[in-house]
Formats: C-alpha cells, sequence, structure tokens
C-alpha cells in the first residue's frame, strides 16, 4: 500500500471538492485555471491508482479507519477503475473545449460553470468509488443538483424549463432510490455493500425485493431508460455544448454504473424477468431514440436523441450476464466509446452551431469545405455510433452479439444490426447536408481551432479505443479485494 | 406496535401518495410540496423500521439529518427554477 | 394512552398531508404543509430522535415553509402584474 | 394519454402500499446490530452524544458530501437569479413591532445557535442545527424589514459560504497522514469535530440564510 497521505483514492475525490469550493470563492466566470490544473492532477492520479491496482489488485479505503459496515469503505476495482479513467480524461477534454468556448461571446452562461462541473466531476468520483448504499445517495444528489445547475446555466425558458423537469425527476428518482436503502437498512441493519451479499443470501424476505425493484427503477430512471428518456433530449438539447457533452457522455453513465455494480448483488435476486425486462425497456429505446434522432430538426435535438437510443444497447446486457463476463465487457466498452464519441459529437455540434449561428440541420449547407476537421470528427464520431470496425463501437457491438449467441437469442442480434442501421441514417444525414455544394458559400463566424481539435481528439480516442481494448479488458479484469 | 412501526406505515402511505402527487399534478409549487412530503415519508421508514423494536438507532437519525438538509437545498432551487420559469413566460 | 396518542397523530400527519395536496387554494396549501412540519416535529420526538426534531422544527417546516411561501407571493405578484399590462 | 398515466400510477402506487405494508409487518430482525457498534466505539469517537458521533465521526464523510450539496445548491439558485440585475436591496415595509421583535430575537437566536454547537458533543444539538437557526433569525430580520434581500455576494460572503466546505476538507485531507480520510486521532477527535462544526454552523447559517434571501423580494422591488 502506497503511503497514505498521498492516496489517489482518496485525493480523487477531495482535489475535484476543493478546486471547485475554490472556483466559486473566486467568483463568477473565475476558475478556468484551477480548474484545468486540477482535472490535469486527477488524470495523473487516476493513471497513477491505474497502474497500482494493475499490479496490486484492486483495495479499499476506509474512510474514518472505522470500516464498513459502521463507518464508509471507498472500494476501487477493474470496472470503477476504467470509469473513472473516462470520467477525468473527458471532463479534461471538454474543460480545456470550453475554456475557448466561453471565451468566445458566451460569458453569460460560463459565470457558474467552473465550480459546478467541479462538483460535477467530485460526484462522478464519489460515485464510482463508494461502497456504502446510503453514501451512493448523496452522490447521486450532488450529480443530480450539478448537473441540473448545469443545464440552467445561460438562462432562457427552454432552459429553465427543461432544467426544472430534469430536477423533479432526478428527485423523485432518488426518492424511490432512497426508499429502497431505508427497506434494506430495515431488513440487514447496514447499508455497507462488503456484508451485503452474504447476509442476503439465496432466499431474501418480500422486503428485500421491493427495495431491490425501487432502487433500481430510480436507477433506470436517471440513465434516462425508455419509458423515463423524456427528460433527457431537452435537457442535453437545450444545455451549452460542453455541459451537453458532460451530461450525455458521463452523467447518464454514473447510474447506468451503479445498476451493473449491484446487479450481481442486490438486483440479481429479482430474477431473469427483471433481467429481461431491462433489455426490452432497452430495446424499445434504440429503436425509438434512432426514430426520433431521424426525424429531429434541430441538430442538438439529434444527438440528444442519439443518446437515448445509444443508452438502449446498454441494458441489452442483462439479460446476457454470465460468469464469462463477455456481456459486461459489452456493455463497458459501449460506456467508454459512446462516452468518447457522444463527446465527440456534441462539442463538434457545438462549433458548427457557432460558426453557422443556427442549430437546424438544414442550416449546415456546404460547411464541410469550411470546416473539414469538425466534418471529419462528427463523421468518426458517428462511424463509433453505427458500430462499423475498427471503432470502440464496433467492439461493443461484436461482445454484444456474441455473447447473444452464445445464449441463442437471435432477437438481440437483429436488434444491434439494425441499430446500427439507423445511427447510419441520423449521421449521414448530417453529413450529406454538410456537404451539400452551394452556389454561395455562406460566411461562418470563425471559431478556435482549440475547440475542433478537441472534438477531433475525443473522437479520434473513440476509435482508438477499439483499438487499444486489451488493455481496458486487462484493467476490467481487476476484482474488488 | 412499537412507535417506530406506526411511523413507518405512516411513511408508506406517504411515499406513494406523495409520489403519485410528484408524478400526477402540474403546478410547479405543488409538485415541489408534494417531493418534500414524499421525502419526509422515507425518513419515517428509515428511522421508524430501524426502531421497530423499540431502540432507539443513531445511524439512520443521522442519516435523516443529512436527507432534510439535501432536501431543502434541492426544494430551494426547484423554486428557484420555478420562479425564473414564472418570469421568463412574462418576459416573451 | 401513548399508543392512542401515535394513532391520533398519525391521523394528523396523512390527514394534513394529503389536505396540502388536494386543496385547490395554493397558499392554504403551503400553510397545511407547515402544519405537517410541525406534526412531523411531534413525530420525531414520539420516536426518541430529537436532534431531527429540532432540525424539521427550523429547516423542514421553518425555512422550507418560508421559501414556499415566498415562492407563491412572487409567482402571484407576477400573474398581477401580467394581468395589468395586458 | 394523462388518463392512461393517471390510471397506471394510481394502480401502481396501490398495488406498491400494499405490498409495503405486507413487507414491513413480516420483517425479521436484523442481522447487523450497528448501534451496538456504535456504543462500542463511542468512547474513540471524541464526542458523547451517539447522533453526532455518526454524523461528524463514523460517517462524516457522508456529511462532507452533503455540505457540498448544499454550496451547490447556492450555485444552483445563484446560476438562476445571477442573470438579473442584481439590485442590492433596500430595507423596506416597515413595522415597528415586528422590528423591535425581530432586533430582539436576533440576540437571543445568535446565543441559542452557540449553545446547540457547544451541547452537540454530549446531547442533541450541533452544526446542522445552530445554521438553521442562524438562518432563521436572518430570515426574521428580512421579514420584518430590518435586513434587506442579498444582491449576488461578494467575496467575503462567498469564503464564508465555502469555508466550512473547505475547512472540512483540509481536516479531512490532512488526515490522510493517520491512514485514511477523516481518521481522527482519538485524543484529538474532540477538538478536530468542534472546530468542524464552528466551520459548518457559520457555512450552513449563511448558505440557507442565502438560499431564501438571494430569492426574496422584499426591498428588491421599487
Amino acid at each position: 500500500m502506497p503511503d497514505a497521505a498521498y492516496d489517489p483514492l482518496a485525493w480523487l475525490i477531495v482535489l475535484p471538492l476543493t478546486w471547485a469550493a475554490l472556483a466559486f470563492v473566486l467568483g463568477p466566470g473565475k476558475g478556468s485555471g484551477l480548474a484545468i490544473l486540477g482535472l490535469t492532477a486527477q488524470n495523473a492520479l487516476a493513471l497513477a491508482l491505474a497502474a497500482e491496482i494493475l499490479e496490486r489488485g484492486g483495495r479499499v479505503h476506509a474512510v474514518g479507519g472505522w470500516g464498513a459496515p459502521l463507518g464508509i469503505d471507498l472500494v476501487v476495482d477493474g470496472l470503477s477503475m476504467v470509469m473513472l479513467l473516462l470520467t477525468q480524461t473527458l471532463t479534461l477534454a471538454l474543460a480545456i473545449y470550453a475554456r475557448a468556448y466561453f471565451a468566445q461571446d458566451r460569458r453569460d452562461q460560463s459565470t457558474r460553470f467552473w465550480p459546478l462541473s467541479g462538483f460535477l466531476v467530485a460526484a462522478m468520483n464519489a460515485l464510482l468509488l463508494a461502497a456504502d448504499l446510503f453514501n451512493l445517495y448523496v452522490t447521486l444528489e450532488l450529480m443530480g443538483l450539478a448537473a441540473v445547475g448545469l443545464v440552467a446555466a445561460g438562462g432562457g425558458a427552454a432552459r429553465v424549463a427543461a432544467a426544472l423537469r430534469y430536477l423533479l425527476v432526478s428527485l423523485t428518482a432518488s426518492g424511490a432510490y432512497l426508499l429502497g436503502v431505508a427497506l434494506v437498512y430495515a431488513v440487514y441493519g447496514t447499508v455497507a455493500l462488503a456484508p451485503l451479499p452474504t447476509l442476503i443470501g439465496t432466499d431474501p424476505p418480500l422486503a428485500f425485493g421491493l427495495a431491490a425493484a425501487l432502487m433500481l427503477a430510480g436507477l433506470a430512471a436517471k440513465t434516462a431508460l425508455f419509458p423515463f428518456h423524456f427528460w433527457l433530449p431537452p435537457a442535453h438539447g437545450g444545455a451549452s455544448a460542453p455541459v451537453s457533452a458532460l451530461l450525455s457522455a458521463l452523467v447518464v453513465k454514473a447510474s447506468f454504473y451503479l445498476i451493473l455494480r449491484l446487479w450481481p448483488d442486490i438486483f440479481a435476486p429479482l430474477g431473469q424477468t427483471a433481467a429481461w425486462g431491462l433489455g426490452g425497456l432497452g430495446a424499445a429505446a434504440i429503436l425509438w431514440g434512432s426514430w426520433q434522432a431521424i426525424h429531429a430538426n434541430r441538430l442538438k435535438m439529434l444527438v440528444a436523441w442519439s443518446t437515448v437510443a445509444q443508452l438502449g444497447y446498454l441494458f441489452l446486457i442483462f439479460p446476457l450476464l454470465a460468469p464469462d463476463g463477455v456481456a459486461l465487457q459489452a456493455g463497458v466498452m459501449q460506456a467508454v466509446a459512446h462516452g468518447l464519441a457522444k463527446a465527440a459529437m456534441f462539442t463538434a455540434v457545438g462549433v458548427l452551431i457557432h460558426a453557422t449561428g443556427c442549430d437546424t440541420v438544414d442550416g449546415l449547407t456546404g460547411v464541410a469545405s469550411q470546416l473539414p476537421l469538425t466534418l471529419f470528427a462528427f463523421a468518426l464520431a458517428g462511424v463509433t455510433l453505427m458500430g462499423l470496425p475498427p471503432s470502440g463501437g464496433f467492439l461493443a457491438k461484436w461482445l454484444l452479439i456474441d455473447a447473444a449467441l452464445k445464449n441463442g437469442h437471435w432477437g438481440w442480434i437483429v436488434l444491434v444490426i439494425s441499430g446500427g442501421l439507423l445511427a447510419a441514417v441520423y449521421v449521414f444525414r448530417v453529413l450529406r447536408q454538410a456537404f451539400l455544394v452551394t452556389s454561395e458559400p455562406c460566411r461562418l463566424h470563425p471559431v478556435p481551432r482549440r475547440m475542433e481539435w478537441v472534438a477531433f481528439g475525443l473522437a479520434a480516442a473513440s476509435m482508438m479505443t477499439g483499438l487499444r481494448a486489451v488493455e481496458i479488458m486487462a484493467l476490467l479484469r481487476v476484482a474488488a479485494p | 406496535m412499537t412507535p417506530g412501526l406506526i411511523y413507518a406505515l405512516v411513511g408508506i402511505v406517504l411515499f406513494v401518495l406523495a409520489a403519485g402527487g410528484v408524478i400526477l399534478l402540474t403546478h410547479p409549487v405543488r409538485r415541489i410540496l408534494a417531493f418534500n412530503l414524499m421525502g419526509s415519508g422515507v425518513f419515517l421508514v428509515l428511522v421508524g423500521l430501524a426502531q421497530r423494536d423499540g431502540q432507539a438507532d443513531p445511524v439512520p437519525q443521522a442519516m435523516v439529518l443529512t436527507g432534510i438538509v439535501v432536501s431543502v437545498a434541492a426544494t430551494a432551487l426547484a423554486l428557484a427554477l420555478a420562479r425564473r420559469l414564472a418570469a421568463g413566460d412574462g418576459d416573451a | 394512552m401513548s399508543l392512542a396518542f401515535d394513532l391520533l397523530l398519525a391521523g394528523a400527519l396523512l390527514w394534513s398531508a394529503w389536505r396540502a395536496l388536494a386543496t385547490p387554494d395554493l397558499t392554504r396549501a403551503v400553510v397545511l404543509f407547515i402544519v405537517f412540519g410541525l406534526l412531523m416535529t411531534l413525530a420525531w420526538a414520539r420516536l426518541s430522535a430529537p436532534d431531527i426534531a429540532l432540525a424539521e422544527a427550523a429547516i423542514g417546516a421553518g425555512l422550507t415553509g418560508a421559501l414556499l411561501l415566498d415562492a407563491i407571493g412572487a409567482l402571484r405578484r407576477g400573474e398581477d402584474e401580467r394581468d395589468d399590462r395586458s | 394519454m394523462r388518463e392512461a398515466v393517471r390510471i397506471a400510477v394510481l394502480l401502481g402506487g396501490g398495488a406498491l402500499a400494499v405490498g409495503l405494508i405486507a413487507a414491513v409487518l413480516d420483517l425479521p430482525p436484523p442481522a447487523v446490530d450497528l448501534p451496538e457498534a456504535v456504543a462500542a466505539h463511542m468512547a474513540q469517537s471524541g464526542v458523547e452524544h451517539p447522533v453526532t458521533a455518526v454524523l461528524l465521526n463514523f460517517r462524516g464523510y457522508d456529511t462532507l458530501l452533503e455540505v457540498a450539496v448544499l454550496l451547490l445548491a447556492l450555485l444552483g439558485v445563484l446560476t438562476v437569479v445571477g442573470n438579473e440585475a442584481g439590485t442590492p436591496g433596500t430595507a423596506g415595509a416597515p413595522d415597528p413591532v415586528l422590528q423591535t421583535l425581530a432586533r430582539l430575537a436576533t440576540p437571543l437566536m445568535m446565543l441559542a445557535a452557540g449553545y446547540l454547537l457547544w451541547a452537540g458533543a454530549h446531547r442533541p444539538g450541533g452544526a446542522f442545527q445552530a445554521g438553521a437557526i442562524l438562518a432563521a433569525a436572518a430570515v426574521l430580520l428580512n421579514l420584518a424589514g430590518v435586513l434587506p434581500a442579498w444582491a449576488v455576494p461578494r467575496f467575503w460572503l462567498r469564503l464564508g459560504m465555502a469555508g466550512g466546505l473547505l475547512i472540512f476538507l483540509a481536516i479531512a485531507a490532512g488526515l490522510l497522514g493517520q491512514g485514511a480520510l477523516l481518521r481522527y486521532p482519538p485524543e484529538w477527535a474532540g477538538t478536530l469535530i468542534l472546530i468542524i462544526e464552528a466551520g459548518l454552523a457559520l457555512s450552513l447559517g449563511l448558505i440557507l440564510a442565502g438560499l431564501f434571501l438571494l430569492l426574496g423580494e422584499r426591498g428588491e422591488r421599487r
């Protein structure tokens, strides 16, 4: 064990909380330098932690030194490590993008962006590491409020309405989750994750079943699983570009991660019915989200509906989860690839909207010749969403098909392939418009190159995850102690 | 029947009633009010069930203190949004 | 005796919550919510949780009630102004 | 459609309530006896009141994140109201009786807050209740027209609001050398908890008052 004073596990939570609070003290619009400095350090910490657990395996940090069940444990294993790395990388890239984005002409929207995003990252990291059901509730609320604050930033009736709806859904969902936690405490006398599996055993009482169902429903609503998806498109499609990217790429993944994390111990006793229920809703989400994306007029709404569809894939894995871990790999790969690709897409769209001055697909006519790098980034991200090789999205879908084949679920294979085709339709809709040749090329506003390069870098990373998947899979195999 | 069990049952009814309110009501202030009632219901279940044998349990009590503070924070944010929304409609 | 008190309080809690949700008049609903908060304070005392009783009185009933009252006041003033303009 | 949702909610809610009540009436005794564990470790906690021990020592990490939640709500409120021209308020609506009452009550409430903070180590009370009473005093002064609604907070106010969290973070991280976050050495636990609580009470008071006063309109309008 490394010297405790430098334990990256603890600093990954303390550091973002500190710079977020300091950014608040500095005042409106300030704190971007602090944020980028903090996020760079967090990336270094995450890499150090990854190297450490690859060598020595997952470990526990007992906050207060008490240990569960009296105290609260933080646990890092392969699954949380992959998500931690994704979080730190994405937030650093988006912070660089946001700094250029807000420097343009949107100072009003940036006033509280830095402290809010700091608390968001802190909440993400705390959520990924927590091994205590009640502590998870606090991190969920922390993340929900940060996300709502970010959506509302900049004002405008549509944004505020979207933020309020998002907040009420999020709060109701947390309420259901917390009632589940209360029942778990009533049945077993503890909310720590470590002792629960042995306590639950094979024949849990009715109260536990209801608790699990309430928690699952709350988390599914937070992940915007169909039919609880209605809050997502206005919130993600209405916010400013860096915020949309943060929300679509990371925030919805956090509650999915929790479902995945709690599945074997808490939700699996609900049985195959629950697994197939989630899978069926995921299938509906793929079809409905893609359909809406194909028919969206506004560019950002198209990308937001595509998130609804792509989240659907994550839920297809639950009926396929098996000890061989292929379905789990498929889910994590999809979360990582979609996170990077969707961040790339929203940042690219942010560039396009800034350049053309309008947020419609039709307004893109002929921009390809003037913003080739951004269009290329959008196309690369689209390749991941369609699931074409060699992208991370391809690998995710390949693993999913592999797991479905092993179980003989042919329906899933048809679904995965048709989902890819539907994604191709909405991605090409945008590209075709952008490549149309017009007699009078429109005059575009200049865009900082840095914004274009971030979009491209994220898209390239979503491709690279397909090529460098071995490392991710190796990390994923690291078990908790 | 211990007080713990009685208030836990009240909490269950309260939760279901208020959750229905959050989903079905339309006026934002009413929905926020319903959310607060829902929270109170959960808190009663948390402490009440833990103390169903009549013994005080400091752990859920501390959790509820945390929960009450989180609730008021969320309520203030929600009301700020609702007020902004109403004001924005007037300006538009 | 204490059982009777608990049952009475339980009934009062549920009644005030139901009325707070169902009353057509918004101001009245908020007043009922504050009444509910004060009843909750009693319930916490009965559950031997004086810490929560204190917090509930100050935050649950007091601050939340004040916030809600303030909000409906502001919303109502906003509506009046709009009516004046039209 | 709306009617369908309504029926679904009513049926689902009814089924949930019946299921929960049935489940709750048939509960086995819990396997883990946490109150006993709390009692067994009280001596090392640095305080004598079990709820305070859980809140600031055994589960102090929950409380740390919760303070961040409060600060975050304030940030959210600022994002929403901050775009309006923040005209600093002037006290209005003078009601002499209410004003005198508020002026008399304020020092008493301050005193009560201080007492609760100090008492929290031994009996019910502590930072949250103390902060709430400080906030209530501010709200009362505002309602009486003595204290105007707040405009966008200045540096020192922001520092006061974030101070509680920053002190908590500094102590939590400083104790990493002891082996873990927030691992108080038993002989220092009482003092450190009191420092954290004092910071929290002040910041919570300011934030809770801010949540009300930043939204308030008394005096802000013509």
